[in-house]
């Protein structure tokens, strides 16, 4: 009985589907490109974020010691840095590595420090921290405990820098927020609102269906149907169509000489982020039905 | 089968298109519903249909209240009543198969069921040839034979038919009146609505004279098919 | 005549609005959104700009003079820098004021510094650019002839930074456009097709109107008209409700201690993106109004 | 007035609405197109008036040859046609004044002199009570009545009407003959297609009897007004 019904209104949905096929494209057609604004925004600002990320992993902390600390000083201080579970990487850099650097910074002045007669410049690790221990409230604790430990002199990090990073960070994330939200918003409404206009289309035969005597059940299911399966195009097609300019883009950015390709690899939406839209999809399709023909069914 | 107690359909802003109907239609009646254009013969059987909610009064048809009922009541109500509107109210993405099985689908009956009942009956009326046919591509008088074809096709208790020879030649018009009188015979009570008098040839049991939205009179047959009318006092 | 002919006509555009007025309110929504997002998109892909601007305005230029070069021939240094049309401002650095720098991005070693017999540090120009000087070619090009200046020992600048900083722009700058276009084409799309279907639900008035007589022309100037109305009306309400909106954020945004406020200002958008997005708007609805007409207008 | 030769038309996929029609009707005439349901009167009437295209054959209305004619030629002509639907194509969201008053709008007529014209016509077929409502708000019989006044209201050089009557009671249906007569005593040529025979009484100068898409015969009345009709050749 459940499956002849349910046989009886897909058979239904599809003769709609074909019988209406204009305005069923036009409706899986705006689905699709609303759906394609907001998954290539999804896609950018994910790429835009991983790309933040990999800038961010780069911050690293020095960790100045004391000067003339004995060898296994310096083997324990280099212990006790590896134990916080913040910390990723260290390395050792010698005066003499710390000075090479300074002249490669400052390359005019090369002779300047070569010319020195004492090396100025302290021993000291350089620490590279995990993922997500970057803000700045968490370096200034962690600066703190890590001078805490006997033999270090001080710990220095970009503060400026992380900070100005952070907000910037913040900013754009605001920004994607808010476009996302802004979005999704139109998105529904544009879709629910579209379905809304077919419906009007067709208003004619929701007054024929009432007047034979169907329930409001019986008339709603194969709009419902059609309405799933219209959301459920436009998304496979939305996804369709940036899989394949993806492809397109990503091949061609990556013989671009954009440093950020260096870095970061722009990536396909993960799997569910397409979920989500394809999920998203149907659900716009099934309420937009559901809700554009409440207004039809209310008359007798 | 059919009550009216003091009912008024009035529509906005003003205009009385019945006003204080009483009727009392039995069950197996074949009854007439004359009177000019614009008298207010639609107007009373869509209220006897539901279609259109009076303004004042009561009606009961086939025990239910339908001013009070439920409004999912009303759907059961019209699936055992069919009705030929005068603007046939077709299904204009449909064929005339899928018009007439829609009567049958709403009541979930099973594929060759319906197939074997719309197939009779658009014999009946004549449709075979243009089963397939959409109705924008059938004439007038085709797309008529297709309500009444829907309209028929559930075996209904009550038929109301409004108008349903108007785009009908003379012989087609022969063979329908005939169809509804079978159908009557098998017991189920026919209300016709019609300006064209020569259809009182057909021996109602009543007629009911509407002008300017008031019944001006009901005539009850003083016995069957004899074609002549006595005034009956309604309740 | 032709006055007549107008009233008569922008008569029928206002009776149809009122007469299909949920259509109409319908396709004014989805045309508003639509620009919505357009333009939220544009203002704040400006904003990011704008940003990214000031950033690349502070890049400095270092000219380091040959070691004890006599005041006047200084001078004239200085004067000679002051004559390339890049140049914003100019301000000298002494070997002392360079040493105090250094000693502030190494506070640790401030001592060590301090304790130099000699200072090793030259005297040096920072040079501010003005806008749009900052690529890394142009940068190439002014630095060869900064040092070409008699007394000049070096020139030197954040090469790798503004070579990243550029290709970082460049991103931003191609995934801008990369959205808008998206956006650009589904607003055009997505609004001639609501048009369409409108239309759509309307064929039987336009299959009339022929049967009666009306010439093309006359069955189409109403549709135009309303498609015109429609356009003009979402893109003024896109811009009030973006207006609002900004007002708000803005407002919300200034107390948020986000780092990039305090060099920017989010703007609203300028006058002509306004009337862009007010002809857009315009345009998408006569344009959507007229080829949707086609198909029904061909019959006979 | 209007000439047809071998005129067919073939609906897809190969359903013969009207084959090898040869007609001749002259300026001035009072003609009837009958025939049953579905003999192809309506089919036939659209053709005149170039709303369909024949399959084969040649026609010319009024001078035009309406198949080979410029697209742009064929509104010229339908604004001297009236033409009465027989399902009425009213714009169902306009008044019934709006509806009447379409037909002189396209020819670009002064607003006042559409109102006089507008409201003379509806006083004429007796809806002047009716003026504000819309299509749908109005009973089948006033519904056609306002297809006859917009097609009737531009003083066309030719009326095609398609069923006129077939929703209207005997009074009124006397009244709107009587309208088509005097019309046509002004030299407007009327062509009315029906399956009501009754409509014979009024004398027509030529019938025409249509059947499944032939025509069966074509019969002129001997002497005006006489009711009797002999047999015609068309060329
Ligand atoms: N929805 C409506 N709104 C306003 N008035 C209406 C509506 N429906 C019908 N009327 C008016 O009510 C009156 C009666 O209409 P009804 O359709 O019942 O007449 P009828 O007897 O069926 O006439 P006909 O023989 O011409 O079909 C008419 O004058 C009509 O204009
Ligand atoms: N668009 C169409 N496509 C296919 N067949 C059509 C179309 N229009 C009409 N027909 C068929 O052509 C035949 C003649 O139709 P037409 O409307 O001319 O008949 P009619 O004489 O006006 O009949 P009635 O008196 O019932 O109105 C009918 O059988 C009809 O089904
Ligand atoms: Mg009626
Ligand atoms: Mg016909």
């Amino acid at each position: 009985m459940i499956i002849r019904k349910l046989v009886y209104f897909t058979a239904k949905a599809i003769q709609n589907i074909r019988q209406f096929l204009l305005i069923n494209l036009i409706t899986v057609g705006i689905i699709s490109l609303s759906l394609i604004v907001l998954s290539s925004f999804l896609m950018i600002s994910l790429t835009l974020q991983k790309y933040l990320d990999t800038w961010k992993r780069q911050v690293p902390v020095a960790v100045y010691i004391k000067d003339g600390l004995p060898p296994d000083e310096t083997t324990a201080v280099r212990q006790k840095i590896m134990n916080f579970h913040e910390v990723e990487e260290v390395s050792f850099i010698s005066p003499e590595e710390a000075i090479r650097s300074l002249q490669e910074i400052f390359p005019g002045q090369a002779h300047v420090f070569g010319s020195l007669k004492e090396n100025p410049l302290p021993a000291s690790f350089e620490i590279r921290l995990k993922v997500g221990y970057q803000s700045p409230e968490r370096l200034r604790t962690l600066a703190g405990n890590l001078e805490r430990i006997p033999g270090v002199d001080e710990v220095e990090y970009a503060k400026d820098w992380i900070e100005g990073y952070e907000s910037f960070f913040n900013f754009v994330n605001t920004v994607a927020w808010t476009i996302g939200t802004i979005i999704v918003f139109a998105t529904i409404f544009i879709v629910s609102n579209t379905i809304r206009l077919t419906v009007y289309a067709r208003r004619e035969e929701i007054e024929i269906m009432k007047l034979v005597g169907a329930s409001n059940l019986f008339i709603r299911i194969p709009f419902l149907f059609e309405g799933i399966v219209q959301g459920l195009l436009g998304a496979v097609l939305a996804l369709i169509a940036l899989y394949g300019s993806f492809r397109l883009c990503a091949g061609w950015l990556v013989h671009q000489s954009f440093l950020p390709l260096q870095y970061v690899q722009i990536s396909f939406l993960p799997l569910n982020y397409g979920l989500f839209i394809l999920i998203g999809g149907m659900a716009t399709g099934l309420l937009g039905s559901f809700f554009a023909l409440g207004r039809y069914l209310r008359v007798s | 089968m059919i009550q009216m107690f003091h009912v008024y359909k009035i529509y906005p802003p003003n205009y009385r298109a019945v006003a204080d109907a009483n009727l009392k239609i039995d069950k197996g009646e074949f009854v007439f519903v004359i009177g000019p254009s614009g008298a207010g013969k639609t107007t009373l059987l869509k209220l006897i249909f539901g279609a259109e909610p009076p303004t004042k009064g009561q009606i009961i048809v086939d025990g239910i209240n339908t001013v009070r009922a439920k409004t999912s009541t009303i759907p059961l109500l019209r699936r055992r009543v069919g009705f030929v509107f005068q603007d046939f109210k077709l299904l204009n993405h449909r064929s005339v198969y899928d018009n007439v099985a829609l009567a049958l689908e709403v009541l979930g009956l099973k594929k060759k069921l319906i197939r074997k009942r719309v197939l009779q009956v658009l014999k009946q009326v004549g449709l075979l040839n243009r089963i397939n046919a959409i109705p924008p591509a059938l004439s007038g008088g085709e797309q008529q034979r297709v309500a009444i074809a829907r309209a028929i096709v559930n075996d209904p208790i009550l038929l109301l038919a409004d108008e349903p020879t108007g785009n009908l030649d003379a012989d087609i018009t022969k063979e329908i009146m005939k169809l509804f009188k079978v159908i009557n015979s098998w017991g189920t009570t026919v209300v016709i609505a019609t300006h064209n008098k020569n259809l009182l040839s057909y021996h109602p049991t009543k007629l009911i004279v509407l002008k300017k939205g008031s019944v001006q009179g009901v005539f009850v047959s003083s016995h069957k098919n004899s074609g002549s009318f006595v005034p009956q006092n309604v309740q």
